[in-house]
């Protein structure tokens, strides 16, 4: 489902850990995270980011495991397996939903099978709604979190003009909306923060609320993230960075004790 | 359970969906039922299959990172299923105001995307403004449930049931909507051991109108802490269902054709045991 | 607070019996019923309900601990010494609430420091809100639960024209309202069905949902009645009849198994 | 906790009110506290008995069948402190908007009554129609609360906390709602025992801002199954109210005076022992 030019990064780390390290970096302290299916990304992210600068962090693994610390990662990022070490297992309905409309959870990660350069997500349909092309899972969980959650994160290992594009076929959940102040007068906080991709990092341009240019990782070119971009990319003022490198702790980490079964490898 | 009732089925994603009561439901021919499921896969893609479902009423349906739910998409694809869709949370409110008795309930959830707009015709779902702030919200209006089924590790005669360690899912929320509930349980205990811990039962006698003994229920689903779900399973069925023949042979081996839920198990490699279930694919 | 006549009954039981006898007999057995504070009458009835004629009968002491059946009655129907022998200690917000909403509990018992003719009590003030004669301890739950609940119990132990008022001072409980269809005009469910007293038990007249009497206690008289009572009395057409006398097995059981501590006389 | 703020106080009646922390209150000698209560008896009469109150926000305050509270009751028929009366669901609504960052939440609670009326001047409750049934409902606002404080059993030093056998009572709701939240709790504990057994767990520690041991903490009311409340005490109480200067020896020795929280049970006969409270009045 993706036109993604292949990226070899000229670093001794595999794209997958350098997505995961760049992620971590940008969680701070206060951060309190949960997590959907299938975030292999952002689970490694928050155990690193917990385990380097951010000893405080909370995690809570599928939104139910609170400071849950596992040996591994298993083959679902629901399942119990990662549930290992949680101080709390927290109720769906009368716990996890109420944390989350508050905003005592602060923290959450989801992608789309389409993604606007406002961070809103597709995960229902490619086509026509009522006719679909393809009927996709739906977008579970992804229009209620992106309304209430404050600092929302978006991740793709697939980035591509089919998965970047200008207009989504159906929003599923909601990053910057229209843009501009759209979010805030809807009476909902914050908002996207970050979109690590397969080919860089994106901030949101802090008027518009579109997708910009943070960094390159090591090897791509504006142009090869224009060409697998299917909506204009803004570009910072000055000279675009390269995503910095891991370092050796980082990595030894994450291949150790964050992550020893490569779980992260699965969204590649 | 006639013909065109809408049931609402338990479990998240993989995890509890009470599958040996959804295989009953394909091995009584069931038509027309419209199925409610917060966050569901393997379920409703049995349900698909068979022909039982015109409405899928749902958030999420897939197989996580192992695909999508193939019956499920094919046949909304061709129109033969609709999918009603909702966010989790709008569901859920959905089912709290029809359990609450309230004309709605009120969430931010669904704000500025195109899910409320699905419902502006049916009028389930509306975007309002608060009188007093102004601020908008959606109005998630009743959503009536015929039965519930919702799969636990434990239940006795009488109707008390548990989760261990604990109730963590959405369940409760489709046994306070519905006019009926159904329980499988992994077990039937005696009532001694929900007197002995009190604190640990996830529903009341009086909310279950009726328990089957199902154990190991859930597969391929897990029931953790007992048991996994079947990432073999998942696979094989994925692969079954990219060609007719093979899936028709598929569904008569491993799904419908057996004669009881043990053989289904036992069709699987996933008898009961002690153990959790470990790959288990056949 | 009372101007209430002495009553003695001409029975072999005393008046906290006729009146548990009384309320117990009129339970059938699809009742699912809860309790607040200070409702030794209420709890007594119930557990006589169920080891009489309503085996079925679901009671949730201090709306926590479904089919508890606890040795004795203590000195508080909130504490958990009422707890023995439940099969679940429910949550407040999560399951009691959502239950009560529901009417998955369908039976409530309360009463006020005054009743009128409807069954609307009244528990915050006496004299003018805002500068009250006393200051009471507020409806609690009332207000909820006579709203929501379809069967609604009334009793007084101290049955007199202070309590039974033609106007309330505040109305802090819903009963039949303003009788007639106002409750259902509301959109609530059922609504009082009886009043046990000291001196009588009342039923509610279908029409006008005003209190009528269905049964005098022995050695009280229909004069009796009224001149306790601050509003009309209405009285059902033919002879008033006697409030049936308690069995020896229900006295039986309610003075050795339901309690034998004799709880129930708290109220008088 | 400055002068003049909104404090959420946990437990419910007799059971599991923050009794410590509350005679810390007043030993502090605060004013002009607003006070939130669900349903509460001796936690709002000493801090009435203080002067600390200017407002009581609750559904019922009372001593159950041991009377009313003495305090509260005449210092609103005084006019010295203004008791804004909700129902108890009314009140948990608010609460609720608050935490789960709503324009309101509605319920059916308090239709026909006096209550909403009360409240229709501040615009806390009101009475709406849905649009779509011309149904009644009563809208209620968000409450915000400054500190909510609750009492638990076992705590750890970073904030987790749980409730012995599981929470029962409201104590859930003021902690969502509030900004700050303080456990006043039994024992500390490590937080392997919470590891142990997660599900037990009540309140996870970024829900809780601070943490004080408090052993027979809620006394004179009860933290069963540890202890339960002490009617000797609730007794003696009411008796003293009966004069002024009773009732000044009474707060001296009994509540106020003594050193240190030991020295208040101690002083009551109330002392940290293995078994339950029982009586305990000197």
């Amino acid at each position: 489902m993706t036109g993604a030019p292949a990226v070899v990064p000229s670093y001794s780390c595999t794209i997958d850990e350098l997505m995961v390290v760049a992620f971590s970096r940008a969680l701070a302290n206060d951060t309190r995270a949960f997590n959907g299916a299938a975030s292999f990304v952002p689970v490694c992210a928050y155990r690193l980011a917990r385990r380097t600068h951010a000893p405080e962090l909370v995690w809570a693994a599928s939104s139910i495991a609170v400071d849950a610390d596992p040996a591994v990662v298993g083959s679902s990022t629901l399942s119990d397996e990662l549930w290992g070490g949680a101080s709390m297992l927290a109720n769906s309905p009368a716990d996890f939903w109420t944390y989350a409309q508050g905003a005592r959870y602060n923290t959450f990660a989801f992608r789309g099978a389409q993604m606007d350069a406002y961070g809103n997500v597709n995960n229902s349909v490619i086509g026509p709604y009522h006719s679909p092309k393809v009927r996709l899972p739906g977008g579970g969980g992804m229009a209620d979190l992106g309304c209430m959650i404050p600092r929302i994160y978006l991740w793709s290992t697939t980035h591509g003009p089919r998965t970047f594009v200008e207009r989504l076929d159906f929003r599923s959940g909601l990053g910057w909306g229209d843009g501009g102040d759209h979010r805030a007068s809807l009476g909902l906080p914050g908002g996207p923060r970050l979109c690590v991709t397969s080919l860089c990092v994106f901030d949101f341009e802090p008027e518009t609320k579109r997708m910009r240019l943070a960094s390159l990782h090591p090897g791509v070119s504006v142009e090869d993230v224009q060409s697998a971009t299917g909506f204009e990319v803004l570009l910072p003022a000055g000279e675009v960075p390269i995503t910095a490198q891991p370092s050796a702790e980082e990595l030894h980490i994450l291949r150790t004790e964050v992550d020893p079964s490569g779980a992260r490898r699965r969204e590649f | 359970m006639p013909d065109g009732a809408t049931i609402a089925l338990g479990g998240l994603s993989m995890n509890s969906a009470p599958m040996a009561f959804v295989r009953e439901l394909v091995r009584a021919d069931k038509r027309d039922l419209t199925v409610v499921a917060i966050v569901a896969g393997m379920c409703v893609d049995w349900l698909v299959a068979a022909g039982a479902v015109s409405r899928v009423v749902a958030g999420l349906v897939s197989f996580e990172g192992l695909g999508l739910a193939p019956h499920f998409r094919r046949a909304v694809e061709r129109g033969e299923t609709t999918m009603e869709e909702y966010s989790e949370h709008l569901l859920i409110c959905r089912l709290q105001a029809q359990a609450r008795r309230l004309p709605f309930m009120p969430t931010v959830a669904g704000l500025g995307t195109d899910v409320p707009a699905l419902h502006a015709g049916s009028g389930t779902l509306r975007i309002e403004t608060d009188t007093a702030t102004g601020r908008p919200y959606v109005a998630c209006t009743p959503l009536a449930v015929d039965v519930a089924v919702v799969h636990v590790h434990e239940a006795d005669a009488t109707g008390n049931a548990r989760v261990h360690p604990k109730l963590i899912w959405m369940d409760s929320e489709i046994v306070n909507a519905a006019d009926r509930s159904v329980v499988t349980a992994e077990r039937i205990v005696d009532n001694a051991s929900f007197t002995a811990e009190p604190h640990r039962s996830s529903y009341p006698r009086f909310m279950v109108d009726a328990v089957c003994a199902a154990p190991r229920g859930a597969y391929p689903t897990s029931c953790f802490p007992d048991y996994g779900h079947d990432d073999g399973f998942y696979a094989d069925y994925v692969a079954a269902c990219g060609s007719p023949a093979d899936f028709g042979a598929f569904w008569e081996r491993r799904i419908a054709g057996p004669e009881t839920w043990d053989d289904v198990l036992a069709a699987n490699g996933a008898a009961v045991t002690d153990g959790r279930v470990a790959g288990g694919s056949t």
